[in-house]
C-alpha cells in the first residue's frame, strides 16, 4: 500500500516535470533577480532528483509545497479547508445512493419479474445513463429555479446540499440497486433461503433475517469503485453548485499549472481510494463470518 | 394398521419453462404411516424433489400443480394459503436437504438457526430457544455443543453441517420428515454415521420419514416402505423385502442389476437415457429402455397390478395373459432368497 | 490374476505438496509408492480429501510433484525435457475425469473436442481421415456419427462421459487414469460407464488406474486396490481381499461402512469405527508399506508387522471353516 | 382394476428393438453456443430494441463521415446563429422554429430574417452550425473513443488477464500489483496527468483510456481465467499436449467469450461517459472536432434561454447510454450459464 | 432581476466573482480579484472615481515640481489601520521599498519603473532604502522620481502604491494577507469571512475609515461562482444583486433593462512568430502582405457578434473609452483603418501575392489560443473565416491553458497567437509598449525601430507636453497598424446582468474594477 503510493507520488511528480510551462512564465516584468529568488523560494532552481527527494520529504510530513495559485498558502492548507465539503457531499451522496438503492434492489428482487421490478431496472439504468452534471444541471434549472424549493447554489447548510447529493448520488444508487437485486436474486435461489423457507418463516423474516444481509456483504466490493466515482463527479458537482471542495479546485489547479496543488490533490484521491480499498477488506472481514474467523478466503 | 398421516392421490405437476411444459410429475400416488420410513428411490430427475416440494408448499414459482391432493391428516396441502403452509411447515412438516454445504445461511451462527424455527412456530423467546438448540445439537451428537453453539457453518465439517441440518428439521418434532438425499454429498463413512443418527432419533422423536436417494444401498437399509420412480411415475412400491427380494418391474430390475453387489461378477446395465418430459411417451416411460417391452408398453400406461397387500407394480408384465419373461439370473437369485425368507416367515409363525 | 507380468507404472515415495512455505501448507500427497503392471486395472479409494486425484494428476504431471520419481516403462517421466518426449508421453498416458459437465468444453463440438489429441499428435493426413477417425471412436463408446457435429451441452451426463472416454481413446493410449468417472452420474448408467471400461481394456489392453470413492464399485472393476487415508497409501492388495478381508483399521471401517442393496444385509450390519489416532506420527516411528501375505501391503510400523499377520491368518481360517 | 382389462394378446408381441435406443439420437435441433445466446437475446425486447437503436447510432454516425466534411464542422455562419428546430410542415410550438422568449413564443427564424427555405432539424449552435449535424458527428466522436477503448480493453485487458491467470504464481502476483497501483490512481486524474503531458484531443483521451480502462477486464478475465485453468477441460487439453497459447486460444477464449462481450458492453457506456466528462469540464475534445461532451458543455451556458442546445446532445447521450446499458444486461443474461440449463 | 431582499435587508449587495480571491498582499498581488478586495479596503494617496478621474485619498495636498519629477504630498490627519494605529508616511515608504525589494519578488514592482532608482533596486543592483521616497515626518511624504510621468497620480490609486504597516505584516509573517483576519485595512470597507481559499467573503464596512460618512453600504457580499449558468441561476432566484454573463447568455439578455455593459481596457490581437525556428513560417510571418492578408481576412464584425458579451470591433491597439486628452478620446485623434479593415479581395490579392514571395503554394499554420469557451469559439470563428477567405490557408486550432499558451509565447512555439492586453491604468502607453522590439510581451519579435523611437520620445523629450506625447503615441500605433506588427481582433468587454437598484457603484476599465465606496442600495 505504501509501495503503491510511492509509485503514484514518483509518478506524478515526474509527469509534471514533463508539463511544458511553469508557474512564472512570462513574468518578463520580473527581473532575474526577481526570478531566481522565487525559484528558490520554491526550490525549482535545485537538480530534478533533489527536488524530487524533497517533495517526498516533505510529503512524509504532509506538506505538498505551496500552492501557486494563491499567494503563500500552503496546500495542505488549501486540502484541509476545501476536504470537509467534498468528504460532506461525497459521505451524503454515498449513504443516499447506498440506502435507497438497497431498499429499490430488495423491493425489485423480492417482486422480482412483476411490475415493480421491471419499473426498478428501468429506473436503474436511466439513472444509470444520465451522466451526473447532465443531471446537476437539470435539477438546479428545474427544481431550484424554476420551482424555488431549493436554493441554486452556495454551501450554507443541509438544504444547500440536498440537491448536489441526490445529483451526485444517483449514479451510485443506481448501480447500487441493480447490484442488490441481482445478488438478492441469487441469495433468493440458494439453499440456505430454501432451508429457512422451509423452517415456515414467513416472506419479510426470510429476507430481514437472511437474504438481506448476504446480499449485502457483496456490496462492500462497491465502495472503492463509488469512491472513484464519488471523486471524479464530485469535479463538476462542486463547479455546478458552487461548493468550496476539493474536486472544482482540482480542475482549477490543472488549468493553472498549479503543480504542489494537482500533486497533493492527486496523492490525496490516491491515498484516499487506497484507504478505501484497505477498509473495503477490513470492513468485509467484520461482516463476513467466513472471512473474519478464518482470516482466509472463505469458502 | 398403523395410522395413514399422509396420502397423496393423482398428484400431477407441471412447469412452464421457454423450451415449454416439463410434466415432471405425473400422477403419482402414495401414503405414509405414522413411524415408518417410506423410501422413494429413482434416477436424477425422476421427480423425486418435486415431489416432496410439493409436500412442503415450496413449488418453484413456475410450477403449476395440474391436478391430485395431498392430505395431511385431514386437511388437504395442497388447499392450504401460504400463510396457513408457513405454518404447517418446519413444524408438523419439516425437510433436509441434500447439500449440507450450501443449505445453511453463511452469516448467522448455527445457534440462531436452530432455534429459529422454535421462536416461529412454539412463540418462545430467544433464550430459552437457544437452551432448546443447544439440547438439539447434543441430541444429533455435536460435541462441545455449548461453545459451538455461536460458530458460523463454515466452522464444520460437512458431516457436522448436516447434522445441524437434522437439529434444524427435528427442533419442533415434527410429525413428517423429508429427508432428500440427505447423505449424496457425504462420505460413506459420513453416511453411515449420519444414517444411523437418523434411525435413532426417528425412534426417539416418533416421527414419520419421506427418504428419497438414488442409492438403492441406502435404502435397503433405513426404508420400511420403497417407491420406486422414473420420469414422473412411480412405477413400483411395496416393503422393502418385495421391492428387493420380489421386485416385478423390469426398471427395478435393471436397477438391481446394475448395483454391483457382494459377489456378483457382471453389472447389467440400463442402456438409453430417461424419457425427456417435455415430451413424455405415451405408454410406458421405460418401455424405450426395457428389453421385454411390449407393444402395448409403447401404446398404453400399464396401471397399477397389486402383487401383494402391500406391493403394486405399473408394468404389463404382470397383466392377465401378458407372456411369462424370465428376470435376469440376479433377480433369480433375489427371488429364491425371498423365497426361503417367505418360508422361514411361514416357519416363524 | 496372475502377477509376474511387466510394471508399466511404479510410483516412488511420491510427494505432493501445495503451498509450500505457506502457512497453510497442505500435504495432498505423502510419501506414497505402488506399482501398476499392464493390463490391470489398479482401484485407488479413499473419502473426499484424501489425495486420490492429486496422486492422479502427479502422475500425468499435471503437477509438478514435490519430491518422488514416476516410471512409466522404465523412463523416468520427470527426465522428459524435450518436446518430442513430452509428446510421446502425453500419448501413452491419458486421463477420464469426473465432472461430465466440466470435463468438455461447451464452445467446441464433439468431433473437435474428440479430434483435439488426433490434431496435437497428427494421427490424421486428411480431414477426411480425421472425421473417420471420430466417427469409430463415437462408435466405439457407443454413440452415434451424427453426435460428432453436437454440442457438449446437448448430451447427458452418461454420454458426456463416454465422449470424454473417446477424446482419451483418440490417441490410442497404454495407460488411463480415470478420477472417479462415475460418481456423478446414476446408477443405471454408472453401469453403462463401467462396462465400456471393461470392454475396452478387453479388446486394446488397456492398463488403468481407476480412482473413486465408491468402494463397492471399485472392488469390481479392480484387480487390486490401494486405500488412501490423510494423503498417505494404507493398504495395497488385491482387489477381493482388500475389500473381503481388510487388514488396516481404516480399510475395515470402510468396507463396514458401504451400503448393499440388500435389506437382510443391511439389517445386520453393524459400522466398524475407526480411530485415526493410529496414524498419527508424532512419536516419530518410521511407517512404511510392509508386505502382510504375497502382494498384500499394510502402511505400519515394523513392530505391528507381526499383529497384521495375525489378522490375516484368522481371516483364512475364517474361510476354511 | 385389472378386471377390466381385456387386452388383445397381440400387444403382448415384443417391441421391436427401435434403433433408436442404441444409437441415443438427440430430436432437439442442435444449436451453437451462440444461437442458443440469440435465442435468449431475441427473448429480451429491451435488448432487442437496444441493438437496434445502436446500429442505426453506429451507421448513421459513420455513415456521415461521407456528408459531413471537415469544412461543414468549422464554417460559421453567424447569421443563422441560435435557431432553433424548424421543420417543414410542422407546426408545433418548439418544432417550428419558435422559440418561448420572454414567456412568449416568438419564430426566430422571422426575427433574424432566415431565408424561408433554409431550416434545421435540430436548430443551430451559437455559430449557425447545424446542431444535427454535429451531434451526428460527436455521437461519431463518442463511438470512435468506445471503440477504442473497447480495443484496449480487449487487446490488453484479455491479455494481461489470461496471462497474469494463467502462469499464476510470482507472474500472477506481479501483474497484480501493477493493477492494483494503476487502479488506485483514479482514472480522472491519470487522464488529467496525460492531457497535461500530452495536447488535449482524441489521441490524448484514446491514450488515457488505454492506461487506464483495461484494469477491470484484466481483472475479470484474471479471476475467470483461475477457474477456467482447472477445468477439466482444460486439463484434459493439456495432457494431451496442448501447447499454453493454443490452449488459451482454443478453451480459454472461447469461454471468456460470454465476460469478454458483455464487459465490454460496460466499457463501452463507461468511455463514452468518460470523454463526455472531460469534454464537459473542458479538457477533453478539442475544436474543430466536437463531441457529445462539447456539446452539453456548450449547450449548459445558454440552458436557460436555449434549452434545446443541451436538449437535445443530453437525449442521444442517454440513449446511447440506456442502450449499451440494457444490451449489456440483455447479453448478460443471455450468456449467463446460470440461466442456462 | 427579481428579488426581494429582506434576507439581506439593510444595505447589503450580492456580488457575484468569478474565481477566489488569491491573496491580500498588496506587494505580491497580481490579478484583478485581489486588486479590487484591496481597493476597496485599503486606500492610497488617490482613489480612482468614475471614469478614471482622481479622487481625494489620504494625500490632502500635493505638490509637484516644475520639472515635474519631486511630489510631496500632505497626508490626512488621523486616519487609522483597522486596528486602530495611525496610518502614517512611514507606512507608505514601508510598502513601497517592500514591494520593490527583489526578495519579496512583486510581479508589479515594475510600476514602479520611473521612481528614482526603483528599476535598480528591483535588479538588486542597490539597497532598498535608495528608493525615491523619503518620509518627512508623520504626516509628510516625498517622491523623487526619474523622469516626469504625466500619470503619476492614476497610479497612485493603484494598490501597489498603498501603504501597509510594517507592525502588520510582521506581527502575522508568512500568514499576512492570507486570510481576512491576518491583514489590517485602512480603506472605506474591511474584508471578512475569507479563509484564504473560501468561496465567499464580504467587504464589512470599515467604522474607522476617515471617510465613513460617505459609506452608505454595510457589505457587499461575494460569492465565487465559476459556472456563468449557476450564477446566473443565482441571480435569477435573488440570491445575487449581478451575475456576469456568458456570451450566450449576453445575446439572449441583451435587451433587458438590467443588462450591463463593463468595458474591458483589453484589446485582443493576433501575434505572427516572426522569430520561428521553422524557416517557411518565419518567412511567412515576416511577409507583410501575409500578415495583412490574414488580418484582413478576418471579419472582426461578426467574430464580435460570435463572442457576443459587449465584444466589439477593435480601433487599435488601444481601446477606446480608455484614456482622453482633453475630452477626445485617443482612438479618435487620428482613426486608423489600416490593419483593422476586413477586405476579402483585398486579402485574396495580397495572399497570393505574399506566397508568391516566399515561394510557397499554400501554407498552413496554427492559431493558438487559451482553452477557455470564449478562446475556443474565437480560434473556431478565425479558422473558419480564414481558411473560408485564403485559397490554400490551412489552419489548425490549438488551444491550450492559459499558462501553457504563455510558455509557448515565451519559447516562440507557436504560428500565431492570440494574445489579450489590459491597460494597468488609463494611459495608451500601457497598452503600445507592449510592441517594443525589448518587450517581452513581444512574443512574435516583430520589430521596427520608427516605433520604437516614437515610444521612447513620448517617455522622455515630451513626457512633460501632453499634447506631443500623444502625437507621438498615435504615431506609433500607425506605425505598428501599417506594418500589420500584430492584428487586433476585439476590444474585450464584459456583460452583466445587475440589479438596478444598485447604485453608483463606480466602474473602470483599467486599474482597479470596482468602487464600492459611494455606492447603496435605492429603496
Ligand atoms: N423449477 C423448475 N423448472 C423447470 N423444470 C423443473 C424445475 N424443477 C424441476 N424441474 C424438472 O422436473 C424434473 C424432476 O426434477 P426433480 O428435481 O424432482 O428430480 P430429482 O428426482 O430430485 O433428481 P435429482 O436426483 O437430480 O435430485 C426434472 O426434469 C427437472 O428438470
Ligand atoms: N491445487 C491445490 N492447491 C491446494 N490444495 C489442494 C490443491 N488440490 C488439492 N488440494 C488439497 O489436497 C487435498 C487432496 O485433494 P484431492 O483432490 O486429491 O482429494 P480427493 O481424494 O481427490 O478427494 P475427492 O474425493 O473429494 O475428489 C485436499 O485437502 C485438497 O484440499
Ligand atoms: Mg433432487
Ligand atoms: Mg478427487
Amino acid at each position: 500500500m505504501i509501495l503503491t503510493l510511492f509509485l503514484v507520488a514518483t509518478l506524478t511528480f515526474f509527469l509534471m516535470k514533463l508539463m511544458p510551462g511553469t508557474p512564472f512564465t512570462n513574468q518578463q516584468k520580473m527581473t532575474a533577480e526577481q526570478i531566481q529568488i522565487v525559484n528558490e523560494q520554491y526550490g525549482l532552481n535545485k537538480p530534478i532528483w533533489q527536488q524530487y527527494l524533497l517533495y517526498l520529504a516533505g510529503m512524509v510530513h504532509g506538506d505538498f509545497g505551496t500552492s501557486f495559485q494563491f499567494s503563500n498558502q500552503p496546500v495542505s492548507y488549501l486540502i484541509a479547508s476545501r476536504i470537509g465539503a467534498s468528504a460532506q457531499l461525497g459521505v451524503q451522496a454515498m449513504i443516499f445512493g447506498v440506502f435507497f438503492g438497497i431498499i429499490i434492489g430488495s423491493v425489485a428482487a423480492i417482486n422480482r419479474n412483476t411490475w415493480i421490478d421491471t419499473t426498478a431496472t428501468v429506473l436503474s439504468i436511466i439513472g444509470k445513463s444520465v451522466p451526473n452534471f447532465v443531471l446537476a444541471v437539470l435539477l438546479q434549472y428545474y427544481i431550484a429555479l424554476k420551482l424555488g424549493w431549493l436554493p441554486v447554489a452556495d454551501w450554507n447548510g443541509f438544504v444547500y446540499t440536498i440537491l448536489p447529493t441526490i445529483a451526485l448520488g444517483v449514479g451510485p444508487l443506481a448501480e447500487t440497486s441493480r447490484f442488490v437485486r441481482t445478488g438478492m436474486v441469487d441469495v433468493l435461489n440458494s439453499d440456505y433461503i430454501e432451508l429457512a423457507r422451509a423452517k415456515g418463516l414467513s416472506k419479510f423474516g426470510i429476507v430481514y433475517h437472511h437474504a438481506l444481509r448476504n446480499s449485502l456483504i457483496p456490496l462492500v466490493t462497491l465502495i472503492g469503485p463509488y469512491t472513484v466515482a464519488l471523486m471524479t463527479g464530485s469535479m463538476v458537482i462542486e463547479n455546478i453548485f458552487s461548493i468550496p471542495g476539493i474536486g472544482e479546485q482540482f480542475v482549477k489547479s490543472i488549468t493553472t499549472n498549479d503543480y504542489p496543488t494537482i500533486m497533493g490533490v492527486t496523492m490525496l484521491f490516491s491515498t484516499g481510494l487506497v484507504l478505501v480499498i484497505l477498509l473495503t477488506d477490513i470492513i468485509y472481514g467484520i461482516i463476513d463470518p467466513r472471512i473474519r474467523l478464518t482470516g482466509g478466503s472463505g469458502e | 394398521m398403523a395410522e395413514r398421516i399422509l396420502d397423496v392421490k393423482n398428484l400431477k405437476i407441471d412447469f412452464h419453462t421457454y423450451a415449454g411444459e416439463v410434466k415432471a410429475i405425473r400422477d403419482v400416488s402414495f401414503h405414509l404411516d405414522k413411524g415408518e420410513t417410506l423410501a422413494i428411490v429413482g434416477e436424477s430427475g425422476s421427480g423425486k424433489s418435486v415431489t416432496t416440494r410439493a409436500l412442503m408448499g415450496l413449488l418453484a414459482n413456475n410450477a403449476e400443480i395440474k391436478g391430485g391432493s395431498i392430505m395431511f391428516h385431514d386437511q388437504d396441502l395442497l388447499k392450504k394459503t401460504e400463510k396457513e403452509m408457513q405454518n404447517i411447515r418446519g413444524k408438523d412438516i419439516a425437510m433436509i436437504f441434500q447439500d449440507p454445504m450450501t443449505s445453511l445461511d453463511p452469516t448467522m451462527k448455527i445457534g440462531m438457526q436452530i432455534a429459529e424455527p422454535l421462536i416461529k412456530h412454539k412463540k418462545i423467546e430467544k433464550k430459552k430457544a437457544l437452551a432448546q438448540a443447544l439440547e438439539i445439537m447434543k441430541l444429533v451428537g455435536i460435541k462441545d455443543a455449548e461453545e459451538r453453539i455461536n460458530n458460523y457453518p463454515h466452522q464444520f465439517s460437512g458431516g457436522q453441517r448436516q447434522r445441524i441440518v437434522i437439529a434444524i428439521a427435528l427442533v419442533c418434532y415434527p410429525e413428517i420428515l423429508i429427508a432428500d438425499e440427505p447423505t449424496t454429498a457425504l462420505d460413506v463413512t459420513i453416511q453411515a454415521q449420519i444414517l444411523d443418527l437418523m434411525k435413532e432419533l426417528q425412534e426417539k422423536i416418533e416421527t414419520s420419514i419421506i427418504f428419497i436417494t438414488h442409492d438403492l444401498g441406502v435404502v435397503a437399509g433405513m426404508a420400511d416402505r420403497v417407491a420406486v420412480m422414473y420420469a414422473g411415475e412411480i412405477l413400483e412400491y411395496g416393503t422393502v423385502d418385495e421391492i428387493f427380494y420380489n421386485p416385478q418391474h423390469p426398471y427395478t430390475w435393471g436397477l438391481l442389476n446394475s448395483m454391483p453387489t457382494l459377489d456378483s461378477e457382471e453389472l447389467e446395465s440400463i442402456p438409453g437415457t430417461p424419457p425427456d418430459l417435455l415430451d413424455p411417451p405415451k405408454g410406458d416411460p421405460f418401455a424405450p429402455r426395457n428389453p421385454y417391452a411390449m407393444k402395448i408398453d409403447a401404446e398404453e400406461k400399464p396401471p397399477y397390478f397389486q402383487v401383494s397387500e402391500t406391493h403394486y407394480a405399473a408394468t404389463w408384465l404382470l397383466a392377465p395373459g401378458a407372456p411369462a419373461v424370465t428376470p435376469p439370473p440376479e433377480i433369480q437369485r433375489r427371488y429364491k432368497l425371498y423365497a426361503e425368507m417367505m418360508e422361514q416367515q411361514k416357519i416363524g409363525k | 490374476m496372475p502377477n509376474p507380468r511387466k510394471k508399466l507404472l511404479e510410483v516412488k515415495h511420491l510427494k505432493q505438496y501445495f503451498g509450500v512455505g505457506k502457512p497453510d501448507m497442505v500435504k495432498a500427497v505423502d510419501d506414497i509408492s505402488f506399482d501398476i503392471y499392464e493390463g490391470e486395472t489398479f482401484g485407488l479409494v479413499g473419502e473426499s480429501g484424501s489425495g486420490k486425484t492429486t496422486t492422479g494428476r502427479s502422475i500425468i504431471r499435471l503437477y509438478e510433484p514435490t519430491d518422488g520419481t514416476i516410471v512409466f516403462e522404465g523412463q523416468d517421466v520427470s527426465k522428459f525435457k524435450s518436446k518430442k518426449e513430452k509428446l510421446a508421453f502425453t500419448r501413452d498416458m491419458q486421463m477420464i475425469f469426473q465432472d461430465p459437465y466440466a470435463s468438455l468444453n461447451p464452445r467446441m463440438t464433439v468431433r473437435d473436442i474428440i479430434a483435439e489429441g488426433i490434431d496435437i499428435h497428427g494421427l490424421a493426413k486428411s480431414k477426411a481421415e480425421r472425421n473417420q477417425r471420430v466417427e469409430e471412436l463415437l462408435e466405439t463408446v457407443g454413440l452415434n456419427k451424427d453426435h460428432a457435429s453436437r454440442y457438449p451441452h446437448e448430451f447427458s451426463g452418461g454420454q458426456r462421459q463416454r465422449i470424454g472416454i473417446a477424446r482419451a481413446l483418440a490417441v490410442e493410449p497404454k495407460f488411463i487414469i480415470a478420477d472417479e468417472p462415475i460418481s456423478a452420474l446414476d446408477v443405471s448408467i454408472q453401469a453403462q460407464v463401467v462396462n465400456l471400461l471393461k470392454d475396452l481394456q478387453k479388446e486394446q489392453g488397456l492398463t488403468y488406474l481407476f480412482i473413486a470413492h465408491d468402494l463397492s464399485m471399485v472392488k469390481f472393476i479392480s484387480d487390486r486396490i490401494g486405500v488412501m487415508h490423510y494423503g498417505k497409501l494404507l493398504e495395497v492388495g488385491p482387489a477381493d481381499e482388500v475389500y473381503n478381508e481388510p487388514l488396516h483399521d481404516y480399510t475395515a471401517s470402510l468396507v463396514s461402512a458401504v451400503p448393499v442393496p440388500d435389506p437382510e444385509f443391511e439389517r445386520n450390519r453393524r459400522q466398524i469405527p475407526y480411530d485415526a489416532s493410529i496414524e498419527d506420527e508424532s512419536d516419530g516411528v518410521p511407517r512404511r508399506l510392509h508386505e502382510i501375505t504375497p502382494g498384500h501391503y499394510v502402511r505400519c510400523k515394523e513392530s505391528e508387522i507381526p499383529m497384521y499377520q495375525k489378522r490375516a491368518e484368522e481371516y483364512l481360517e475364517n474361510k476354511a471353516k | 382394476m385389472e378386471e377390466k382389462l381385456k387386452l388383445d394378446p397381440a400387444s403382448f408381441e415384443p417391441l421391436p428393438k427401435a434403433d433408436d435406443l442404441d444409437n441415443e439420437k438427440i430430436a432437439a435441433p442442435s444449436l451453437t453456443f451462440l444461437q442458443d445466446a440469440w435465442l435468449r437475446l431475441k427473448k429480451n425486447k429491451g435488448a432487442v430494441i437496444s441493438l437496434f437503436i445502436l446500429i442505426v447510432m453506429f451507421v448513421v454516425a459513420f455513415g456521415s463521415t461521407f456528408f459531413i466534411s471537415h469544412d461543414d464542422l468549422i464554417r460559421s455562419a453567424p447569421q443563422y446563429a441560435n435557431l432553433p428546430t424548424k421543420i417543414p410542415g410542422i407546426d408545433i410550438n418548439g418544432l417550428n422554429g419558435k422559440l418561448k422568449v420572454a414567456g412568449e413564443w416568438v419564430d426566430i427564424y422571422e426575427r433574424n430574417g432566415v431565408p424561408s427555405d433554409v431550416h434545421f432539424i435540430l436548430g443551430t449552435d451559437y455559430l449557425g452550425r447545424s446542431l444535427a449535424q454535429r451531434i451526428i458527428y460527436g455521437t461519431k466522436i463518442s463511438l470512435i473513443v468506445a471503440v477504442a477503448a473497447t480495443f484496449f480493453d480487449l487487446l490488453i485487458g484479455v491479455t494481461y488477464g489470461i496471462v497474469s491467470g494463467w502462469k499464476g504464481g510470482k507472474v500472477d502476483t506481479f501483474m497484480q500489483r501493477v493493477i492494483e497501483v494503476i487502479s488506485s490512481v483514479p482514472n480522472l486524474v491519470i487522464v488529467v496527468l496525460m492531457l497535461l503531458v500530452l495536447k488535449p484531443g482524441m489521441t490524448s483521451i484514446i491514450c488515457a483510456l488505454a492506461i487506464s480502462s483495461w484494469t477491470t477486464m484484466a481483472r475479470m478475465i484474471r479471476a475467470e481465467t483461475l477457474s477456467l485453468k482447472n477445468q477439466e477441460y482444460v486439463l484434459a487439453a493439456r495432457t494431451l499436449g496442448e501447447s499454453p497459447h493454443k490452449i488459451a486460444w482454443k478453451h480459454l477464449v472461447p469461454n471468456l467469450s460470454s465476460i469478454i462481450i458483455i464487459q465490454t458492453m460496460y466499457t463501452i457506456p463507461g468511455a463514452i461517459f468518460f470523454e463526455a466528462f472531460l469534454s464537459f469540464i473542458g479538457i477533453g475534445i478539442s475544436a474543430p472536432q466536437t463531441s457529445l461532451g462539447v456539446l452539453l458543455n456548450d449547450g449548459q451556458k445558454s440552458f436557460q434561454f436555449l434549452t434545446y442546445q443541451m436538449w437535445y446532445p443530453a437525449i442521444v447521450l442517454c440513449v446511447l447510454m440506456i442502450s449499451f446499458n440494457l444490451l449489456g444486461d440483455g447479453l448478460r443474461d443471455a450468456f449467463d450459464p446460470k440461466t442456462r440449463r | 432581476g427579481s428579488k426581494d431582499n429582506d434576507k439581506t435587508a439593510g444595505n447589503v449587495v450580492n456580488w457575484d466573482e468569478s474565481g477566489e480571491l488569491p491573496g491580500m498582499d498588496l506587494s505580491k498581488a497580481t490579478d484583478q480579484i485581489s486588486f479590487t478586495m484591496l481597493g476597496n479596503t485599503m486606500e492610497g494617496l488617490y482613489r480612482i472615481g468614475k471614469d478614471s478621474k482622481v479622487e481625494p485619498g489620504l494625500a490632502k495636498k500635493t505638490e509637484v515640481s516644475k520639472d515635474g519629477k519631486v511630489y510631496t504630498f500632505t497626508l490626512r490627519k488621523g486616519t487609522k489601520w483597522s486596528n486602530g494605529d495611525k496610518v502614517t508616511a512611514q507606512d507608505f515608504v514601508y510598502s513601497w521599498r517592500r514591494t520593490v525589494d527583489p526578495k519579496t519578488a512583486s510581479q508589479y514592482a515594475y510600476f514602479f519603473n520611473g521612481i528614482k532608482n526603483a528599476d535598480k533596486i528591483i535588479e538588486g543592483k542597490l539597497p532598498v532604502d535608495q528608493l525615491g521616497i523619503k518620509a518627512d515626518g508623520e504626516d509628510k511624504l516625498v517622491v523623487t522620481l526619474e523622469r516626469p510621468i504625466p500619470y503619476f497620480k492614476l497610479l497612485m490609486g493603484f494598490p501597489v502604491f498603498f501603504p501597509q504597516s510594517k507592525a502588520a505584516v510582521d506581527k502575522f509573517g508568512d500568514k499576512y494577507g492570507t486570510a481576512s483576519k491576518y491583514m489590517v485595512y485602512n480603506g472605506p470597507f474591511k474584508l471578512e469571512g475569507w479563509t484564504g481559499t473560501n468561496l465567499s467573503w464580504k467587504l464589512q464596512k470599515n467604522d474607522k475609515y476617515w471617510d465613513k460618512k460617505a459609506v452608505k453600504l454595510d457589505a457587499v457580499n461575494y460569492k465565487v461562482n465559476k459556472s456563468s449558468t449557476t450564477a446566473y441561476n443565482q441571480y435569477k432566484s435573488g440570491e445575487l444583486d449581478a451575475s456576469p454573463l456568458s456570451n450566450e447568455q449576453a445575446k439572449q439578455l441583451k435587451n433587458q433593462k438590467d443588462f450591463v455593459e463593463r468595458e474591458g481596457a483589453a484589446v485582443a490581437y493576433l501575434q505572427f512568430n516572426q522569430d520561428s525556428k521553422d524557416a517557411t513560417m518565419k518567412a511567412a510571418m515576416s511577409n507583410k502582405k501575409i500578415r495583412q492578408a490574414i488580418s484582413m481576412s478576418i471579419n472582426r464584425k461578426s467574430l464580435s457578434k460570435v463572442i457576443g458579451s459587449g465584444a466589439r470591433v477593435p480601433k487599435g491597439m488601444v481601446p477606446d473609452k480608455l484614456a482622453n486628452l482633453n475630452g477626445k478620446d485617443f482612438v479618435e485623434m487620428d482613426p486608423v483603418v489600416n490593419g483593422i479593415k476586413h477586405d476579402d479581395k483585398e486579402a485574396k490579392k495580397l495572399w497570393s501575392e505574399g506566397l508568391k514571395e516566399i515561394g510557397q503554394k499554400e501554407l498552413t499554420f496554427s492559431i493558438l489560443g487559451d482553452d477557455t469557451d470564449g478562446s475556443k469559439k474565437i480560434t473556431e470563428t478565425l479558422q473558419s473565416q480564414i481558411e473560408s477567405t485564403l485559397p490554400g490557408a490551412h489552419v489548425t486550432v490549438q488551444n491550450v491553458p492559459f499558462k501553457t499558451r504563455l510558455q509557448r509565447c515565451d519559447t516562440g512555439n507557436f504560428d500565431t497567437v492570440i494574445s489579450i492586453w489590459g491597460a494597468d491604468y488609463a494611459d495608451p502607453i500601457s497598452c503600445l509598449e507592449i510592441m517594443e522590439s525589448t518587450n517581452g510581451q513581444n512574443a512574435g519579435h516583430w520589430a521596427n525601430s520608427e516605433f520604437d523611437k516614437y515610444i521612447n520620445l513620448s517617455r522622455t523629450v515630451d513626457a512633460n507636453n501632453p499634447t506631443k506625447r500623444w502625437d507621438d503615441l498615435v504615431k506609433a500605433q500607425k506605425v505598428l497598424l501599417d506594418d500589420q506588427g500584430v492584428a487586433p481582433i476585439y476590444q474585450q468587454a464584459s456583460a452583466w446582468v445587475v440589479n438596478p437598484k444598485v447604485k453608483d457603484l463606480v466602474y473602470n476599465a483599467a486599474g482597479l474594477n470596482y468602487n464600492w465606496k459611494n455606492a447603496y442600495i435605492e429603496k
